[in-house]
């Protein structure tokens, strides 16, 4: 059971037990709908930007454990930072799925999501985890975007 | 009982290794992809080794040994579903061989009873594959003809209560899956193929998730299209049969252009052999032919009725088993009538591909998601499932081993 | 020297297998297609014997092990052709790349660069094989463009010299080989791409009898779009590769459609998924690629220029040699400047089938034929022809076992 | 060389070297071109009916030695011979070259064509000894079709 206790650490359990931020707010600045293709997950994910800094993130959607709780965690470490820091992290993470297992990821920079490390051993699963990332980097830049008209 | 899948297991090399903590490999996804039996590797193998050489191209020893083998193993696949030898045409695919027909019908000039426009109507079902379902909304699109549909029952089961508004005689061809790879429904086919010829339409049938399991006879169904896989049947990956009724075969265009298919060709112009070469543009997969060749010898070799038969008998026992689970909830059929051997369900809260997961940690390979059928996703109100799919070298003990996997899964996951 | 075709040879299992009475198994057919070395049908045996799955589909062990050696091999052609990963599409063969963009881009909206209408022009040239002939005349009578192409010299070069004329500002697109399969020779591209992007077209490049064969960089030559076949680089019969510039695969609209393509789908429409994934509908042919990617790290191992600097020596010897038989004539360039290892040529009144034929009884494997290039059999003013192909296992005694050949030959039909 | 001995009969080379009937005929009551599409061979052959008879087969044509020499042989042999008869040999020689060498043609009917035989053995070659049986075929039903109206 080790290997699987990787991927299912109790951090990822517990945020898709109680999910962070998982009622859309409708006054978002720029909202997006992402699909996983190949399992059909859905998410709708806003975001809230005051000046060049995240104020909220909130969301909506069915998925797995990885799914959900990676977006819950995602939508909590994100709030209160710069686009700029926010977009930092999104990297690390992203690099952090990618590794196969080779990093574990720095918890001073990913904080809970360093507990989604197992997942790049699992090869089918990276896109579960990024969804909510990759949601939030899209509604991001089309926030950022209206902001500036 | 003559029937030993544990006999039968021998004969595939992939179940001597073990799955992750070197757990025993518990296969139930044969929907997606089957295993293959060293008599089909062997069939590859050899081909490269002793024959390699082009089919039809070349007057070597090499070439003429190539063309019978590829030859040899369309003779195999007319014999097993019960076609004349040039209806036969190998592809890369089920998808490629519907692409193919749509392909086709798209480039059949007005005046041919292909040729398709506004007012004309295509029909499939909500419970087909995406890859019987794009082609013709594509085909559609391109030419400003309809797409309409037959819906599922909520016991998935299709809809024909309607099916005289349905196919009217706007209709050119009703394209529909024998099996669903979903929900295992068998579909009745007399019935709309009649409806169908009355009005002057073609039948195209998906056949990917059925000539594996049962016996097909093109000609005792009367459908005028067929489409399957190598890969699903015990054969290789990268091909796949297109069949068509001889006289329409003639009259259809072709679709890929290129080597092998012509009669004569001018720079500006070009005419087609006689089918199956016209439909085979290209170097042909001949390797994976004399491997599809060979896998059918095998089936054939231990009876598809009594293959059949089995999955019959195992599904009915996965049924019986899976409605004793707690908050578990089969999407489709409940019992083996016109059913095949794929079985859907969704389990209480727990994620399809947490499901899933588990399973896998205990050796299970299971399918989770839409299975290319998303409509028929949404159709059932699931947004997705957890699929197990049997075949002829599955036993009791499989299932069993699933049921054992989905009751590990509450438990750790504390649903 | 380190390059040792004689024990290149002895990793290609076929030559230990005599041909007709006994005879050694001299190929010369490599044009057609090539043998595979052991470590490429162990690539594939592999993939059955111990990961087969459907690879982007299944959250198992097997299935994600298939996804790696699926988009590992997809890493191996990139590197190899110097493309981006998500740049290489896998098809069947050439022919299913060259029709995949010919039809895609009938399928363009208005509005894309990649529409056609009457007025656009396709360019082609005189030597073009069938698949990358036929396509574009297909296109063109659909769209109602106009086919144009450049004419070949007596000394079987590309014309270029009413270049400005033939590629104009109506031109959409340019489809040319990089070498022709039966005269050689290698086209310039240079001045061709240039003057196509100076007028808005895309170049598209049937690389069949280049890539196998000299170092072919995709960024370098500038290109749009390329085509290769499998079999003919050592890999599989039944995958080729399709590749496309990521900024015209990502507009380019599909072309097979079906499952693992899509990115949403509803009874009425899809969208697609990124590229590579919107052009590889299906269960894709894994092990076949598996198999390729293990061909082209064998070519890597040895090296594409040293085997391109053997196969130039060879020719060399080769052209020499048959230019000393009397009443033999070789169609195409008589030196080793821009040009391959396939050498076409007619001799005195024997024709090819029966010089073939009788090669064949020498165990010297040959093409005769209008190898599929029957316009260009035409304009060199020949019927068909006997073709030798070379590859990096052929040897100076080959070349000297396929003159002793023909000098039997003569005999033999008192010529 | 015993095998190929098989394949290319003294009586084929003569054929080839003298090919009969080589001249076509302006005057036949039907014509018809027919290529072999993998190797580019072509025939032009013509009959004359008197009747439900052949009275003349006519061709011409660029090809191998076995195509050349067959239609060779069949333009001899098939002229005399009522329609019926000449469709009977024909369907006789089809036989033989689709017997993968398991039976030797009966001299008594096929006369010269036995010496074909040998091709039976080279799936490859079959259709070059076809060539110009095919065309007779399609020639003599057009010349036959015409004769009716
Ligand atoms: C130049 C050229 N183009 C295209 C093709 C077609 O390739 P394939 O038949 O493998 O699809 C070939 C080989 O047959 C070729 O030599
Ligand atoms: C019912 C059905 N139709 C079509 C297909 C497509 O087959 P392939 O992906 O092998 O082309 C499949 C399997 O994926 C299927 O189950």
């Amino acid at each position: 059971m080790m290997q699987l206790d990787n991927l299912y650490q109790e951090v990822i359990l517990d945020h898709y037990k109680n999910p962070q931020n998982k009622v859309l707010d409708p006054n978002s600045d720029a909202q997006v709908h992402h699909v996983n293709p190949s399992c059909g997950d859905e998410i709708t994910l806003g975001v809230r930007l005051d000046g060049d800094k995240v104020l909220s993130i909130s969301w909506e959607g069915v998925g797995c454990s990885i799914s959900q709780a990676s977006t819950s965690i995602a939508s909590d470490l994100l709030t209160g930072k710069t686009l700029e820091q926010a977009r930092r992290i999104s990297e690390d993470f992203l690099q952090l799925m990618q590794s196969k297992g080779s990093i574990e990821g720095d918890p001073e920079v990913l904080e809970d999501a360093v507990a989604l490390a197992g997942v790049s051993k699992y090869p089918a699963r990276i896109k579960c985890a990024l969804l909510g990332w990759m949601a939030f980097k899209d509604a991001s830049l089309q926030a950022e975007a209206k902001k500036a008209k | 009982m003559s029937f030993d899948p544990v006999a039968i297991r021998r004969d595939f090399p992939i179940f001597e290794r073990k799955i992750r903590d070197g757990k025993r490999l518990v296969y139930l996804d044969s929907g997606a992809t089957s295993q293959k039996p060293q008599v089909v590797i062997d069939a590859e193998l050899d081909f490269y080794r002793l024959h390699n050489a082009a089919a039809h191209r070349g007057a070597h020893q090499l070439a003429e040994e190539a063309t019978d083998i590829y030859e040899g193993a369309r003779e195999a696949v007319a014999r097993f579903i019960g076609a004349e030898v040039d209806e036969v045409v190998f592809t890369k695919g089920a998808t490629e061989s519907l692409n193919l027909v749509a392909y086709a019908m798209g480039n059949a000039p007005l005046g041919s009873r292909f040729h398709l426009e506004k007012g004309d109507v295509i029909v499939v079902t909500e419970m087909e594959h995406h890859a019987n379902l794009i082609p013709w909304q594509q085909l559609a699109a391109r030419t400003g003809a309809t797409l309409k549909w037959f819906e599922v029952t909520p016991e998935g089961r299709l809809d024909l209560s309607s099916i005289n508004s349905i196919i009217d005689e706007h209709v050119k061809v009703v394209a529909l899956t024998h099996q669903s790879n979903v929900l295992g429904t068998i579909v009745p086919l007399t019935e709309i193929v009649n409806r169908a010829h009355s009005v002057g339409a073609v039948v195209v049938l998906d056949a990917c998730q059925s000539v594996p399991h049962m016996k097909v006879d093109v000609k005792a169904l009367d459908i005028d299209f067929l489409a399957f896989s190598g890969h699903k049947i015990l054969g290789p990956t990268g091909v796949g049969i297109f069949w068509g009724k001889s006289e329409l075969l003639a009259e259809l265009p072709p679709f890929l252009t290129g080597g092998s298919m012509i009669e004569s060709v001018t720079m500006e112009s070009a005419t087609w052999a006689p089918a199956p070469r016209k439909f085979e543009a290209g170097v042909p997969n001949m390797a994976q032919a004399a491997g599809l060749g060979a896998a059918i010898k095998y089936i054939e070799s231990i009876g598809i009725d009594e293959i059949h038969r089995h999955e019959i008998s195992l599904t009915g026992y996965l049924l019986e088993k899976l409605n004793e689970v707690p908050r578990l909830k089969v999407i489709g059929p409940m019992d083996t009538v016109d059913r095949g051997a794929a079985v859907s369900f969704t389990f209480g809260d727990i994620h399809p591909h947490d499901l899933g997961q588990y399973l896998d940690s205990q050796g299970i390979a299971v399918r989770t998601g839409h299975h290319c059928a998303w409509p028929l996703n949404r159709k059932m109100g699931v947004q997705s499932t957890t699929r197990a799919s049997l075949y002829l070298y599955n036993t009791f003990e499989d299932c069993d081993d699933l049921i054992a996997g989905i009751h590990g899964a509450a438990k750790y996951f504390g649903a």
